[in-house]
């Protein structure tokens, strides 16, 4: 398993070149660059541009250069911990990330922990449940959060925030603690509005957790090994958790390690309606004024990040599962 | 020898021997019913189950009805996808009503008149109590191409002559939002499921294939899913629809795009199958079709993907509204379906202001049929888990 | 003894199965007993509902079933107040406060009882843990000694494995060990000793024996095996297609049956003393014509002598704990060390050996299902051709897949279970494209008439089955493609005796007409003494002999063999079993073993030494060969 | 009256002696603004204005709308002195400036001849800094001014030929920069800084050059550099990337009310980035107190709705762009046959023709829009019915007429109308897709092109390769705002009329032609644009008024005569939100970037707080 490990780790090298070559390949398909976006939207404010500093611009990031050169220039930097420069910012692109990554992992953490804590004993109940009302309510419920688009319930949401509760709109807190220190009242605040986004990227993915965290139980509740537990006398519920569930995490630990990038780009359009001083919006409109590196070095570290994902996810179905033989061919 | 075998709690048991008549060739007859059974196919047998769950087959029929609209959605539709009404912007939808003062008149509206209140800029409709106009069926109206193969202009209902009939309102260009959703309706249903096919296909495949072999094919399949997992879809159709050629048609884009998504979007899907048979491979019966010598294809295609059919048919269902709804995000960064095409997320991106929930709520319609396919298709799916279920 | 009121009484029983088409009624009032302290036996038919009967006590049958009638048990914690089990909410507190605890029970297929995920140390201790205020380490404590007391070498390592680890008969004690460990006052052991060889299996009913003086338990035993019954219960059912066709104590049964099927059943009791060519007598005769059944002509028995050739094959298996850090095959298990021997054509091989020994592994590497570390399978075709199993590809892997098939151990495992009976059985047909898709179908009705089934079986799930009636799909699975060589790990240790007098028959009359091979592995020294034409005896992970039957039977050499003869239960109230006598012989016991037999820590001390007559022994290389001879 | 006459804002510094008293922060003769002249009431100090911004760069919002020019436009866009004391010039072509004696920076330093100098010769002048050479609004002919100090407070620039673009480029929203606070930028500037200090500096603003470290810190328009000294009436105190940038008032501010009162009134303003697309929905819960941006008139119903709620006002403002919205035929387009079509009159006219404008406005601005061809406003001296009714009438008959005289007259089986190559008239309209008004014109315009037999189709593409792919050839149509300047003066420069940068997206080869002195692009081949270029160089040497007005007319009548860009409305409302508490913010006012700087010419400094003080 050691070597395993070890070996995975080092295909992980190639993995995130491959990733890198895509990921640049993608930001520079759209024609133009940062500084035809910069110019476009000076003008379409009527406001004039000199070209000529802009051509400055242009040769002092090397955006006169053929883009291989750019992009040796750019993985070479991120190797060095150098992330590049964001144009549109006119500043580093670590320093310009700053606090929103941890209001982005404040969201996804908040929205993972409640996703998992509705949607597993949701999940349970309606196998349990099978046909029940709860089991109809609540996947209705469920299915009601996918079938309404994230924009939507966000505006829905923020309206009725507002009108009911007197949350301010949008933003992860009110507008006089925006660049205030941390405070208890911040920290209210935040928590205040929190749950808007947390409902709304949540939804999606509890309904199709329960979904299909129900469908997996309901295949494993029959199988002999619960009968044997129960002959020991085990509660229902605990055979249950010990048994099934644990047989039916196989997918869900497949998937963990998509979760993270999966939440952090499906919360960009929520992020983006309510305003979030979260990473979504940033990234998003980095791409939109192909502000290549910030958008680049976003991107990314969501690469880094699926990538050591899907290693947990391998090592952890391992240990879920003492069958699963991650090395080897079909013969044992 | 005694009639019962058993005695008194606690007393010796003494000899007993049935006296009941003993053939050991005797076999149970069958009931009519029994023999059916027996000798039907499993398919027809998972149909007898299916058919005992009723909110499926409920399910199934709605599907199978709306299935059928699309195909007439010209005819269904009381106006044509574009046909606008300028005296009638941001209607509210309007009621049928059967009895005027208390006589029956059969199905018909009020007609309506609009104000502009300067001060605020709104349109305000008041209804005139005593203009009926009666609804028409089978009727003559908007001329529309069927299938841009003939010209007619029958449709299932249409206003009054010179009236209007706005069921679920009218959007800010006074078209009308029930039509708008039946037209919708070919979009939404079709060219989406492609995108779920496409991704299952290659879910299921790579998947197993992945997961019933492992080693260095397993190797090879993660690296492309962790690549292709890294890549947001975002960014993708940001490029995508950049390089798109502008002649093309935009439905074609769109169906370019979804297939392109689908062929991007089926690493989740292949990474739950592989791992589920990385488990499932290690059991006895997959043996035991090895050593008959079935090939893999046939290993994972009868004995192991049924056996992960249930998670399959959840997931399945799961993503319809990912592609229903999957252009909405797009549509919402300006990259999804152009009019003149349309579809239920196109609608609800039309919706995309507070100011709409709060003056127009009726723009939101769109979301029930959406809500209604998706609880249809979900049934759909757990009658189909249970009739592919042997424990039931 | 105490004998007061009935522990169990179970009165006019009727189970019935919710199906497609109509009711299943396995289980038509049956009534019976169980007195504390002592043991009722129910015996009966394969399918006749004895283990739905069990499960009823239980309160675990399956959400189909439904049940009428009473089963009252009269928990001696609480005399006087009986409980009726049925009328208790299904999981209930109360029901839950019995099972495990008062009420044991162990599985008859000890494979999918068992959880994969959950080591054995966890899933034995469970019931403790559930039941009993115990600290973790007190919990180690006592699985461990009561892995050690159900036969395990090493309890320590046992608890640490999981189950796929573990052969068919280290399951089968696990699941014994987990019934007992909260040392309940019923038992209900539904076939706990099918998958143990004579010497263990003895080990278990003495403990089993001890458990019931010491603590007064009781047991409701299902067996098939009559001379378990004759040895160790105290009252007898007998039930045949779900109705209860004889009772009585155990004298009366044995010596005085009255009833035709018992008497039947009797009389189809494979015993040693029969003559060559003598037939089993079957309830019922199922007239088999191989040529329709298997779809092949009479063949002579052609080609060369040897059919299969094992050389020097050794098996290693890494213990999962060891495989997180690199490969570490130093702890890893021998299962099957330096084996050789051939199988000739036509002849039936059967093995006999200690639970663990490594017969399975061993069948399993020649079906090329498990790789060896290292020695060769050769297949001499009917044209003289041999095809390495281990390395062969393409076609000759094909033939291969045809001719040799396999008989699996645990049946309901090997059975998918999302696919009919009939799609089961058609599918080797569909993957080697024989026939249409009707004559498929009239080919699988012959075949799962053959076995004893009925059409009825088809449209059914194996779930839905008995334990015996899947054995007999995975041997008519086996049937199926008409193999050369079928290889059979206990293909009937799971069938009543008058239906495995049936199979053994048909599997007999193939053997003859057809020119069949079998490599049949069992436990039941009788059921070896009449199909196979040599015996080879294993013990850990060797063959410790190999003779011709005959020889075998009446002058075993190796201490081995001679202590699982000596254990052999017989259906004979005359004949009990000295259960003192017996002692752990295996490869654990090899200390009592003669020094010419002992390895004493030298790999490579033994060897294999012919007798003459084909009789080879396994002996210390310098062992002179008289020496050896009884 | 007793009037207190320091904000109670600056009390703490000033008693903490960091600060001198008004009289002390204030130029000998500060420029009085007199708000009883102009209609509104004297205020009083305090307060602070919130105000939602889409992005991080529009902090730039606080130097247009703060407006503080050397010289600027009132509300009547009549240019005059505002930094500057005075100023005067001969002929257009000498230009002297007099500063005002004690005007000070905000950091408290005096504004002096100096900060000329430096600016124009240690800047302009410098090679490192301007590699590009001098700003051509610098230029007339070719050759720069001569830059003299006169004295400590008087500057003078003067050319040989006249440059009446001179001071208007002072006055626009983004400003011609001649000055600069020295006494701060030397430090930045290789040639008064050791090099030791300077790297220290470029390391501290992680800059590769001195050359990035100047331009970076001294960016007055979008003032990211809360150290840099200002003249605005607000000065930003917050360092990017922030989610909220507190602009402070600037003590040194040089305007006083009547009555002597320092402006501004309010104390701060707070700039909050949001998303675009909450703007609206967060300045209908009271969460801003100054709102022009970011809202727009369709929000107007949800807007009023309010004022109900909370305490609110929203007026309506006349935008002042020459058409809300354009479609802007690319006469540069590659395709050979469209080109010529496009370049044809008759063609873009029968275009404009078929649009019936009455329902457009009708349906988008319910009719409160007026249907106009992209033109000056009624607002502008210059303006003349004519311009606004050319080829700007609903008629598809004469529209019809003119394609079938163009020899389109062969249709397809759909009634498509077919090129004489046999092609269909299909035109593809690019447009940024931002917002649904876009759109909706356009699939509005679709139906009604459809009627003459051309077939429209809408592709929206990111807005920034538009320039560059229409300077390609490759866009034939574009949606885009109407010309810049829907109300200029005779005195306002008439480029936007002419092809004259690449940024005209009908003709942005021709532009490029005139931006590089015929260096790239070529010349307009269709004489009526040529024609504009002409008039427009001879607006430079208008001498009189009367010949420039004469100038300006040829050309918006040739412009519109022309149809060189098809309007569709003008003179459409914009929503200007405001707190109930805000006094004298103007009820109606022209709104625009240019020249009105959106609410620039209308004085912010000049806007208080009544009531109790939020
Ligand atoms: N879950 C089920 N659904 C339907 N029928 C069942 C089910 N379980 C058992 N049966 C049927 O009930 C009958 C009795 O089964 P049971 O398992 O009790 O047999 P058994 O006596 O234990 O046989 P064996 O000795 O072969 O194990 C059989 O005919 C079987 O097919
Ligand atoms: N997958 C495995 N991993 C590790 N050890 C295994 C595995 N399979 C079998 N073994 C070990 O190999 C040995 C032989 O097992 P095998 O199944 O061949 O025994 P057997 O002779 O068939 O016994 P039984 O009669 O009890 O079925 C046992 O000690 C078992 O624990
Ligand atoms: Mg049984
Ligand atoms: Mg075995």
């Amino acid at each position: 398993m050691m070597r395993y490990i070890l070996w995975r780790i080092a295909a992980m090298i190639p993995t995130l070149l491959i990733i890198s070559a895509l990921i640049f390949t993608i930001i520079e398909l759209p024609p133009g660059d940062y500084f035809e976006s910069y110019i476009s939207e000076l003008q379409a404010q009527g406001e004039g541009v000199d070209m000529q500093e802009i051509e400055e611009l242009r040769a002092q990031y090397g955006f006169d250069k053929p883009p291989i050169l750019r992009y040796f220039h750019w993985v070479g930097g991120m190797l060095t911990g150098d992330f590049g420069y964001s144009f549109e910012y006119q500043l580093p692109v670590n320093e310009v990330v700053g606090d929103r990554l941890w209001l982005t992992i404040l969201v996804s953490f908040c929205t993972i922990l409640v996703t998992w804590l509705v949607a597993f004993p949701i999940g349970i109940y309606s196998a349990t449940h099978q046909y029940s009302w709860g089991d109809y309510g609540l996947t209705f419920l469920g299915l009601l959060g996918i079938a309404i688009p994230n924009f939507t319930l966000a505006l829905i949401l923020m309206y009725f925030a507002n009108i009911w509760f007197g949350i301010s709109i949008g933003h992860l807190m009110d507008q006089k603690f925006l660049g205030e220190p941390m405070s208890w009242e911040k920290a209210k605040s935040i928590l205040e509005h929190l749950w808007i986004p947390v409902i709304i990227v949540g939804t999606a993915g509890t309904a199709g957790m329960i979904r299909r965290l129900r469908a997996n139980l309901l295949d494993e509740l029959q199988k002999q090994y619960v009968v044997t537990a129960r002959a020991k006398g085990l509660h229902p519920f605990r055979a249950l958790i010990k048994y099934p569930l644990r047989m039916s995490l196989n997918f869900f630990v497949a998937d963990i390690g998509s979760i993270l990038p999966q939440i952090i780009s499906g919360a960009e359009i929520t992020a983006i309606v309510l305003s979030l001083e979260t990473t979504g919006p940033m990234l998003i409109k980095a791409l939109q004024s192909q502000d290549m590196y910030l958008a680049g070095s976003f991107l990314m570290f969501l690469a880094f990040l699926t990538v050591i994902g899907m290693l947990i996810s391998d090592i952890a179905l391992a240990f879920l599962d003492p069958r699963i033989r991650l090395q080897g061919g079909s013969a044992k | 020898m005694t009639s019962s075998p058993l005695p008194e709690s606690g007393a010796p048991l003494a000899h007993f021997v049935s006296t009941a008549p003993f053939d050991p060739y005797a076999l149970k007859e069958m009931t009519p019913a029994q023999i059916r059974v027996n000798s039907a196919s499993q398919l027809r047998l998972m149909w007898w189950k299916f058919k005992r769950h009723k909110l499926a087959l409920a399910s199934g029929i709605f599907l199978a009805v709306l299935y059928l609209m699309i195909l007439v959605s010209e005819f269904l539709a009381p106006y044509n996808l574009h046909s606008r009404n300028v005296d009638f912007i941001h209607a509210p939808p309007q009621g049928i009503h059967l009895f005027h003062d208390g006589t029956f008149v059969g199905p018909f509206v009020y007609g309506r008149e609009m104000t502009l209140d300067m001060d605020t800029l709104r349109r305000v409709y008041t209804e005139k109590p005593d203009d009926i106009e009666p609804l028409r069926f089978f009727c003559s109206g908007d001329p529309y191409r069927f299938w841009g193969l003939f010209d007619a202009s029958t449709h299932f209902v249409c206003p009054a002559k010179d009236g209007q009939f706005f069921l679920l309102g009218t959007d800010r260009l006074g078209r009308d939002v029930l039509s708008r959703i039946i037209y919708g309706a070919r979009i939404s249903l079709t060219i989406g499921l492609l995108g779920i096919t496409v991704s299952f296909i290659l879910g299921i495949v790579i998947g197993g294939l992945a997961g019933y072999h492992g080693g260095i094919f397993d190797l090879v399949a993660q690296r492309i899913i962790e690549v292709l997992q890294s890549i947001p879809s975002i960014p993708l159709w940001m490029a995508l629809a950049a390089i798109m050629p502008v002649t093309w048609s935009p439905i074609l884009i769109y169906l370019g795009i979804t297939l392109i998504l689908g062929l991007l979007d089926w690493t989740g899907l292949a990474r739950a199958v592989r791992s589920k048979l990385l488990s499932l491979r290690e059991e006895d019966y997959v043996l035991a079709a090895q050593l008959m010598g079935a090939k893999s294809s046939r290993i994972i295609g009868r004995h192991l993907v049924p056996g992960f059919m249930s998670h399959l048919i959840a997931t399945a269902t799961i993503s319809i509204p990912g592609m229903i709804l999957g252009e909405t995000a797009l549509s919402f960064l300006g990259l999804g379906l152009r009019p003149p095409i349309t579809s239920w997320g196109i609608l609800l991106t039309e919706a995309r202001s507070v100011s709409v929930i709060a003056f127009y709520p009726w723009l939101l319609f769109p979301t029930i049929p959406v809500i209604l396919v998706i609880l249809a298709f979900n049934f759909l799916g757990d009658g189909l888990r249970d009739a592919a279920d042997p424990y039931k | 003894m105490n004998s007061g009121a009935d522990l169990l009484r179970i009165e006019q029983l009727g189970i019935a199965f919710k199906m497609m088409g109509g009711q299943l009624e396995a289980v038509r009032n049956a009534s019976l007993r169980v007195l504390p302290g002592k043991v009722t036996a129910l015996v009966g038919e394969s399918g006749s509902g004895k283990s739905v009967i069990s499960q009823a006590v239980m309160g675990i049958l399956p959400n189909t079933a439904s049940a009428t009638g009473r089963i009252l048990f009269c928990d001696p914690e609480n005399p006087g107040n009986p409980i009726d089990i049925l009328s208790l909410p299904r999981d209930g507190k109360a029901i839950r406060d019995l099972r495990g605890r008062r009420l044991g029970k162990i599985f008859q297929e000890p494979m999918t009882s068992l959880s994969p995920l959950h080591t054995i140390g966890n899933q034995v201790g469970e019931a403790l843990r559930i039941h009993e205020p115990v600290s973790k380490a007190e919990t180690r404590d006592r699985v461990e000694e009561m892995l050690g007391l159900v036969g395990f070498a090493n309890p320590a390592r046992t608890r640490e494995m999981y189950p796929f680890e573990l052969s068919g008969g280290m399951r089968q004690r696990t699941m014994i060990a987990m019934a007992l460990i909260c040392r309940p006052s019923l038992l209900i052991a539904d076939e706990p000793t099918t998958a143990l060889d004579v010497t263990i299996q003895a080990q278990i009913l003495q403990l089993l024996r001890e458990l019931q003086a010491k603590l007064n338990m009781a047991m409701l035993l299902i067996t098939h095996d009559l001379g378990v019954v004759a040895n160790v219960a105290d009252e007898v059912v007998v039930i045949y297609r779900g109705e209860i066709m004889e009772a009585g104590p155990v004298e009366t049964i044995f010596r005085r049956p009255a009833h035709p099927y018992l008497k039947g059943l009797m009389a189809a009791v494979p015993h040693f003393d029969m003559k060559p060519g003598e037939r089993l007598k079957a309830l019922r005769e199922i007239p088999v014509n191989a040529d329709t059944l298997i779809g092949k002509r009479k063949q002579e028995r052609q080609g060369p002598e040897i059919l299969l050739s094992v050389r020097n094959v050794i098996k290693t298996y890494g213990t999962r704990k060891s495989s997180w850090f690199g490969k570490n095959t130093a702890a890893g298990v021998r299962a099957v060390d330096d084996v050789s021997f051939d199988v000739r054509r036509g002849e039936c091989l059967g093995i006999v050996g200690e639970s663990g020994c490594g017969k399975s592994t061993l069948s399993k590497i020649v079906m090329r299902a498990v790789t060896p570390d290292s020695g060769s399978v050769t297949y001499f075709d009917r044209d003289g051709k041999a095809i390495d199993v281990l390395s062969s590809e393409g076609n000759d892997l094909k033939t291969l897949r045809t001719k040799i098939q396999m008989v699996f151990q645990d049946p309901v495992s090997s059975l998918s279970p999302r696919m009919t009976i009939q799609n089961i059985l058609s599918e080797p047909l569909e993957i080697h494209d024989r026939g249409s898709a009707q004559e498929r179908k009239e080919k699988v009705l012959r075949l799962v008439q053959a076995i004893g089934l009925d059409q009825s079986a088809l449209n059914r799930y194996p779930h839905s089955f008995s334990g015996g009636q899947r054995q007999r799909i995975g041997i008519a699975r086996a049937l199926a493609l008409g193999p050369d060589l079928m290889i059979c790990d206990e293909p009937v240790s799971a069938l009543d005796v008058s239906v495995q007098a049936q199979i053994l028959n048909l599997l007999k009359d193939l053997q003859k007409e057809l020119g069949l091979t079998y490599f049949f592995i069992s436990h039941n020294l009788a059921v070896v003494d009449y199909m196979a034409d040599r015996i080879a005896v294993m013990c850990g992970g060797r063959i410790v002999e190999l003779a011709p039957r005959e020889t075998l039977m009446r002058s075993p050499v190796h201490p081995y063999t001679k202590a699982l003869l000596a254990a052999v239960p017989f259906p004979d109230l005359d004949r009990p079993l000295d259960f003192a006598a017996v002692q752990a012989c295996g490869a654990t016991g090899t200390a009592s073993w003669a020094a010419q037999f002992r390895a004493d820590n030298d790999d490579n001390a033994l060897a294999a030494a012919d007798l003459g007559g084909g009789h080879i022994v396994l002996a210390r290389r310098n062992a002179d060969v008289r020496e050896l001879q009884p | 009256a007793a009037r207190r006459l320091e904000p109670d804002f600056l009390v703490p510094l000033m008693n903490a002696g960091k600060l001198p008293t008004a009289a002390g922060r204030l130029p000998k003769n500060p420029r009085v603004v007199d708000l009883a002249a102009m209609g509104r009431d004297v205020g009083k100090y305090g307060g602070t204005a919130r105000m939602l911004i889409g992005s991080a760069k529009d902090i730039r919002l606080m130097t247009i709308c703060g407006y503080a020019r050397l010289v600027g436009y009132d509300d009547k866009l009549d240019l005059s002195a505002d930094i500057l004391e005075s100023y005067e010039h001969v002929d257009e072509k000498v230009f002297t400036f007099k500063i005002r004696a004690g005007h000070r920076w905000s950091d408290g330093r005096l504004f002096t001849a100096e900060d000329f100098r430096y600016c124009w010769e240690d800047v302009i002048l410098d090679e490192n800094l301007r590699k590009g050479g001098l700003p051509t609004d610098l230029l007339v002919d070719g050759k720069p001014p001569r830059f003299e100090v006169i004295d400590e407070l008087t500057v003078r620039y003067s050319w040989d030929g006249p440059n009446p673009d001179f001071l208007p480029r002072l006055a626009a929203p983004q400003p011609l920069t001649i000055v600069m606070p020295a006494h701060y930028m030397q430090q930045f500037h290789q040639k008064y800084q050791n090099a030791n200090r300077l790297a220290g500096l470029m390391k501290e603003q992680r800059t590769k050059s001195w050359v990035d470290l100047h331009i970076k810190m001294s960016r007055s328009y979008r003032p990211e550099n809360p150290e840099l000294p200002t003249l605005d009436p607000w000065r930003n105190t917050t360092k990017p990337p922030a989610e909220q940038f507190v602009f402070e008032r600037n003590p040194y501010f040089h305007r006083v009310d009547q009555n002597g009162t320092q402006l501004p009134y309010i104390d701060r303003f707070l700039l909050n980035v949001s998303s675009s697309s909450i703007i609206t929905a967060k300045a209908c819960t009271g969460e801003s107190d100054l709102q022009a941006t970011g809202i727009d008139f369709a929000d107007y119903a949800f807007l009023k709705d309010a004022e109900k709620r909370y305490p609110v006002k929203v007026g309506l403002w006349k935008a002042t762009r020459g058409s809300k919205i354009a479609l802007l035929p690319n006469l540069n387009y590659g395709d050979e046959t469209w080109r010529g079509l496009l370049q044809d009159a008759r063609f873009r006219r029968a275009l404009s023709l078929a649009i019936d404008r009455e329902e457009i406005n009708k349906v988008v601005f319910y009719g409160l829009a007026r249907p106009s061809s992209d033109t000056i406003l009624p607002d502008s001296p210059l303006y003349k019915p004519e311009y606004a009714a050319a080829w700007s009438s609903h008629d598809p008959d004469a529209a019809n007429r003119l394609l079938d005289e163009l020899g389109l007259q062969n249709r397809d089986s759909d009634g498509i109308r077919l090129l004489p190559d046999g092609r269909e008239a299909q035109i593809v309209v690019e447009t940024a897709g931002e917002s649904t008004l876009d759109t909706d014109v356009l699939e509005l315009i679709t139906d009604h092109w459809r009627k003459i037999g051309i077939s429209l189709f809408i592709r929206t593409s990111q807005r920034d390769v538009f320039r560059s792919r229409t300077m390609g050839g490759q866009i034939m149509m574009t949606m885009w705002p109407g010309l810049e300047n829907g109300v200029p003066t005779r005195d306002m420069n008439p480029s936007q009329l002419a092809p004259t940068t690449d940024d005209q997206l009908q003709w942005p080869v021709w532009g490029m032609h005139y931006l590089s002195n015929g260096q790239k692009g070529h010349a307009p081949e269709v004489a009526e644009a040529a024609r504009l270029v002409e008039l427009l160089k001879s607006w430079y040497h208008a001498r009189t008024p009367e010949e420039r007005t004469d100038i300006w007319g040829e050309m918006l009548a040739i412009y519109t005569d022309q149809v060189f860009s098809i309007g569709i409305v003008n003179q459409t409302l914009q929503p200007i939100l405001r707190s109930a508490h805000m006094r004298n913010v103007p009820e109606r006012g022209l709104y625009g970037f240019d020249p009105t700087c959106y609410l620039g010419v209308y004085m912010p400094d000049t806007f208080w707080y009544g009531e109790d003080i939020a």
